[in-house]
């Protein structure tokens, strides 16, 4: 569908990014968190411009509708939604940007210095049958595997974060179960 | 098509089809898919919030009669430009915002809500060829879109900085993520036996006759068990009676949008109706045949005419709801979704797996009518009977803040 | 049976849901402006002051002796006493009140100042259609707009201003009585030149255990 | 710039984004933002490959990434239940003052 950068791709672009970046400057953790689900929502729109319908989807209901709603419930349960009134960043975060910024430029120079792709073939006939046949034939394994990740960590989650008494079990275990 | 060639009833069936057509026929070849769109968009959201309006009214009337009253009858005959009144109310009122409320995310709540509700119409069938965007995911669509409703009843109640609505943003919140589950689980019994997300095939595959009655989900024992289970799944996820604890008025106020006043109160109330509209929308096109007549001889009524038919019986099957249930308490209503919702949508995917594979034949039908029937039956017992004698549904527990 | 009850309650609603289309005497809706409920006779909201005579203002048997004023408990009655006196009821003189208001914003019809009033000057009134456009000045209400005559106050109150008309009219038949009794004395001693016979007459003593009303 | 390029430099930027964040906050809870944006960063690398493979019928680069949102979705429910686990001993959140955590 997008050939050519559209001006749709470069306006998605822009929000998603700056979402990052706002999560990444913003003192208050909740908006931190809001700010981050704007991050996902362009990166699933994203996934739609890429003709990924499917992943799109995918994205907003495990980001948006469970990781983002499980980052403001720990937020919440750890006291963390006021603004803070010391410094946000680590003694160290001069050492961190520096990574940040180095691995950043090796990224981009090797996208921009490689060979450029091929013009891309047409849209690929992507249902959501197929997806479904390659899971339950191809990636049967893998996908029997991440049942029990998940699973596992529905139950390591719960135990991890549950009290002595076993009462405070409600939000872990809906990431799990997405 | 040509619209001369139909006969009448088949003009009326497509009236709005061509009426899109006729209306991106003004426009150049390439502007046409987009002019379309954006017929279909005005169309949907000129006629879903004329619905809500028409529910304000009836739901207010309805609880009257049942509580043997009149209802609103003052503005217009009968009162039905009651909702006309409120508007202008709404509209007029002055805006209040808190003072140590965070002023944009307490701005942006109410719009976000009503936006992600209103991207959940996009794939809901509303009739023969009236579907905005025909996706192959339709379905999957709708619950990412309704999944961030979420995010914006959290942040109306976080940002307006006040205890009665983070508590109650953190129930609904709480809630309608406890509830997805079965939500989902109970919706994909459909997507099995169809073999697609896609709604508009959903629908036709339940578009058959078989004498005048038709192939609804909801005529087959899984069918009727995830009916039954989608309703309660969308009365918990749509926050109404009696599932509405987030805005338990005797204990928190109002919810999530104490706050919220004006217009900006409004968009919730819009979206709330909305939401409730949508989810009963996707649960007619799921189990109750979408735009199909329930009787192979009255197929001659326009389709949209009733898709809005069977929207407005399920409207006020929430009305008549709400004017009979008493609110649940918190331990029941998470004891209700993990311990009975869960495990029935659960034994409900297995059963219509096993209706599948049981096959068509003609003792395999009675074979597998009978097998399904009784397994559900059976769990709904059992699994009733143990809650009830365990008093999950029913026994206090108490929880203090730490 | 789980569920069993909700079956059951929504028959029940759907019966109240049709019944009241069929029979009308299950609603109970009264179309306010148009038709109204006869006020039951103990009705009450907010006080308003008696009067006798033609002329409110000279009628009034308030005396401003700021009892009300003093027992009102959310303190909404504000009252000045006049410095001249004038004739009340029984043509004793009295101070009047200058100025007498009550703010209804703030009043909550414990009906506190009517037990304490020994004068049956303050009642309670009926009238509850008192909606301004102004709500701070529009919702205190002056000596003129308080003011309502004895007829009012015996038809809205039958039964307790009989009671409250008897008494004075009583009182007021004790002190003519007296009044012509010291007349009658004074005229007998007419041949003595009379001194003060104003001392004579006692001031209209209430009973403190008056009844409430009915 | 060709199209895929144009993705993989947001992809590249948003996941420059993330290690800088669980680089430098001070909070756990951000931390684990950092990690997730990191992880939709390399989502995205992997559908933009895959759309612009030479056979995108493969599905192979969409089936990674569905996986990888189910692996994080495991993940992040697990990461955050040990911040709020440790939050509710120390009663902080602070990667600064977590001594007792260093091997």
């Amino acid at each position: 569908m997008i050939f050519g950068l559209s001006i749709a791709f470069w306006i998605t672009a822009l929000f998603t990014v700056a979402g990052a970046l706002a999560a990444a400057l913003l003192k208050n953790l909740v908006h931190c968190a809001l700010s981050l689900t704007v991050t996902f929502a362009g990166l699933a729109i994203l996934f739609l411009q890429l003709d990924a319908q499917f992943a799109g989807f995918a994205q907003m209901l495990v980001y948006i509708g469970a990781v983002a709603i499980l980052v403001v419930f720990a937020i919440l349960l750890t006291r963390g939604a006021g603004a803070p009134e010391y410094r946000i960043y680590t003694s160290s975060w001069l050492a961190g940007i520096a990574i940040a910024a180095a691995v950043f430029a090796l990224l981009a120079w090797s996208v921009i210095t490689s060979l450029p792709a091929g013009a891309g073939s047409a849209a690929p006939d992507v249902t959501v049958l197929s997806i479904g046949q390659a899971l339950m034939s191809t990636y049967v394994l893998p996908l029997e595997i991440v049942a029990v990740v998940l699973t596992v960590a529905l139950i390591g989650a719960v135990i991890v974060a549950m009290h002595d008494k076993g009462d405070a079990k409600t939000h872990e275990q809906k990431g799990g179960a997405q | 098509m040509n619209f001369q060639a139909l006969t009448l009833p088949e003009k009326l069936d497509q009236l709005f089809v061509f009426v899109q057509h006729w209306i991106m026929g003004f426009f150049p070849a390439h502007w046409q898919p987009l002019v379309g769109a954006l017929v279909g968009v005005v169309g949907i959201v000129a006629s879903f919030p004329a619905i809500f309006a028409l529910t304000t009214v009836l739901e207010r009337k309805g609880l009257g009669r049942m509580q043997n009253r009149l209802g609103p009858n003052r503005v217009g005959p009968l009162g039905i430009f009651q909702p006309v009144a409120d508007g202008i109310k709404s509209l007029t009122k002055e805006d209040i915002v808190p003072v140590s409320a965070d002023g944009v995310v307490h701005f942006l709540a109410p719009v976000v809500l009503v936006v992600a509700i209103f991207l959940g119409y996009a794939s809901l069938p509303i009739g023969r060829n009236m579907v905005l965007v025909n996706i192959d995911a339709g379905l999957l669509f709708f619950f990412a879109v309704g999944a961030s409703t979420e995010l914006s009843i959290f942040m109306a109640g976080w940002s307006s900085r006040n205890k009665y609505s983070l508590l109650g943003a953190m129930r609904a919140v709480a809630q309608m993520i406890s509830y997805e589950v079965p939500l989902l689980m109970s919706a994909i019994v459909a997507v099995m036996m169809t073999g697609s997300l896609s709604t508009v095939k959903i629908v036709e595959a339940q578009s058959g006759f078989t004498g005048i009655f038709p192939h609804w989900y909801v005529f087959t024992p899984w069918g009727f068990a995830g009916f039954v289970l989608f309703v309660i799944a969308a009365l918990a996820e749509t926050n109404r009676t009696p599932f509405d604890l987030p805005e338990g008025e005797s204990e928190l106020v109002a919810g999530y949008f104490t706050e919220y006043s004006g217009f900006k109160f409004a968009l919730f109330f819009l979206g709330e109706y909305l939401g409730m509209m949508s989810i009963a929308g996707f649960g007619i096109t799921l189990f109750l045949g979408g735009w199909g007549a329930p009787f192979s001889f009255l197929n001659f009524i326009p389709s949209w005419a009733w898709f809005f038919l069977k929207l407005l019986a399920a409207l006020c099957f929430f009305i008549w709801l709400r004017g009979t249930l008493p609110r649940l308490r918190q331990d029941q209503l998470m004891n209700f979704a993990w311990k009975f919702m869960l495990p029935m949508t659960l034994l409900n995917l297995m059963v219509a797996a096993a209706w599948r594979f049981l096959g068509d034949s003609a003792t395999g039908a009675w074979l597998r009518w009978v097998l399904c029937a009784g397994v559900l039956l059976l769990a709904y017992v059992g699994l009733g009977r143990v809650l009830m004698r365990k008093q999950r549904l029913g026994a206090r527990s108490y929880r203090y803040a730490e | 049976m789980l569920g069993e009850g909700i079956v059951k309650g929504l028959a029940e609603t759907a019966k109240n849901f049709a019944g009241s289309f069929v029979s009308k005497e299950r609603l109970t809706t009264v179309q306010y402006p148009e038709e109204r409920v006869e006020p039951i006779e103990n009705t009450r909201d907010f006080p308003f002051l008696v009067y006798d005579g033609s002329d409110p203002m000279a009628g009034l048997r308030c005396v401003a002796c700021q009892i009300c004023e003093k027992e009102c408990p959310p303190k909404c009655i504000y009252i000045t006493k006049s410095t001249d006196k004038k004739p009340d009821y029984v043509g004793k003189p009295q101070i009047y009140p200058a100025r007498f208001d009550i703010d209804i914003s703030v009043c909550m019809s414990c009906q506190i100042c009517v037990e304490v009033c020994p004068f049956e000057a303050i009642k309670m009134d009926t009238e509850f259609e008192l909606s301004t456009t102004d709500r701070f000045e529009g919702l205190i209400l002056d000596r003129e707009q308080l003011a309502k005559s004895n007829e009012y106050y015996n038809k809205i109150h039958p039964t307790e201003a009989a009671e409250v008309d008897a008494r004075l009219a009583e009182e007021k038949a004790k002190v003519e009585a007296k009044a012509k009794a010291a007349a009658a004395a004074a005229a007998a001693k007419a041949a003595a030149p009379a001194s003060g016979e104003t001392t004579a007459k006692p001031a209209p003593q209430k009973d403190p255990a008056k009844e409430p009303g009915a | 710039m060709t199209p895929l390029a144009g993705f993989l430099i947001v992809a590249a930027l948003v996941f420059a984004i993330g290690l800088a964040v669980a680089l430098t906050r001070r909070n756990a809870i951000m931390v684990l933002i950092g990690i997730e944006l990191m992880l939709n960063a390399a989502n995205l690398n992997l559908i933009a490959f895959w759309r612009f493979s030479p056979h995108p019928e493969a599905l192979t680069g969409m089936m990674f990434a569905l996986f990888s949102i189910a692996v994080a979705a495991a993940e992040a429910a697990v990461g955050l239940g040990l911040v709020i686990a440790y939050h509710r001993h120390t009663k902080t959140t602070d990667l600064d003052a977590m001594p007792r955590m260093k091997g």
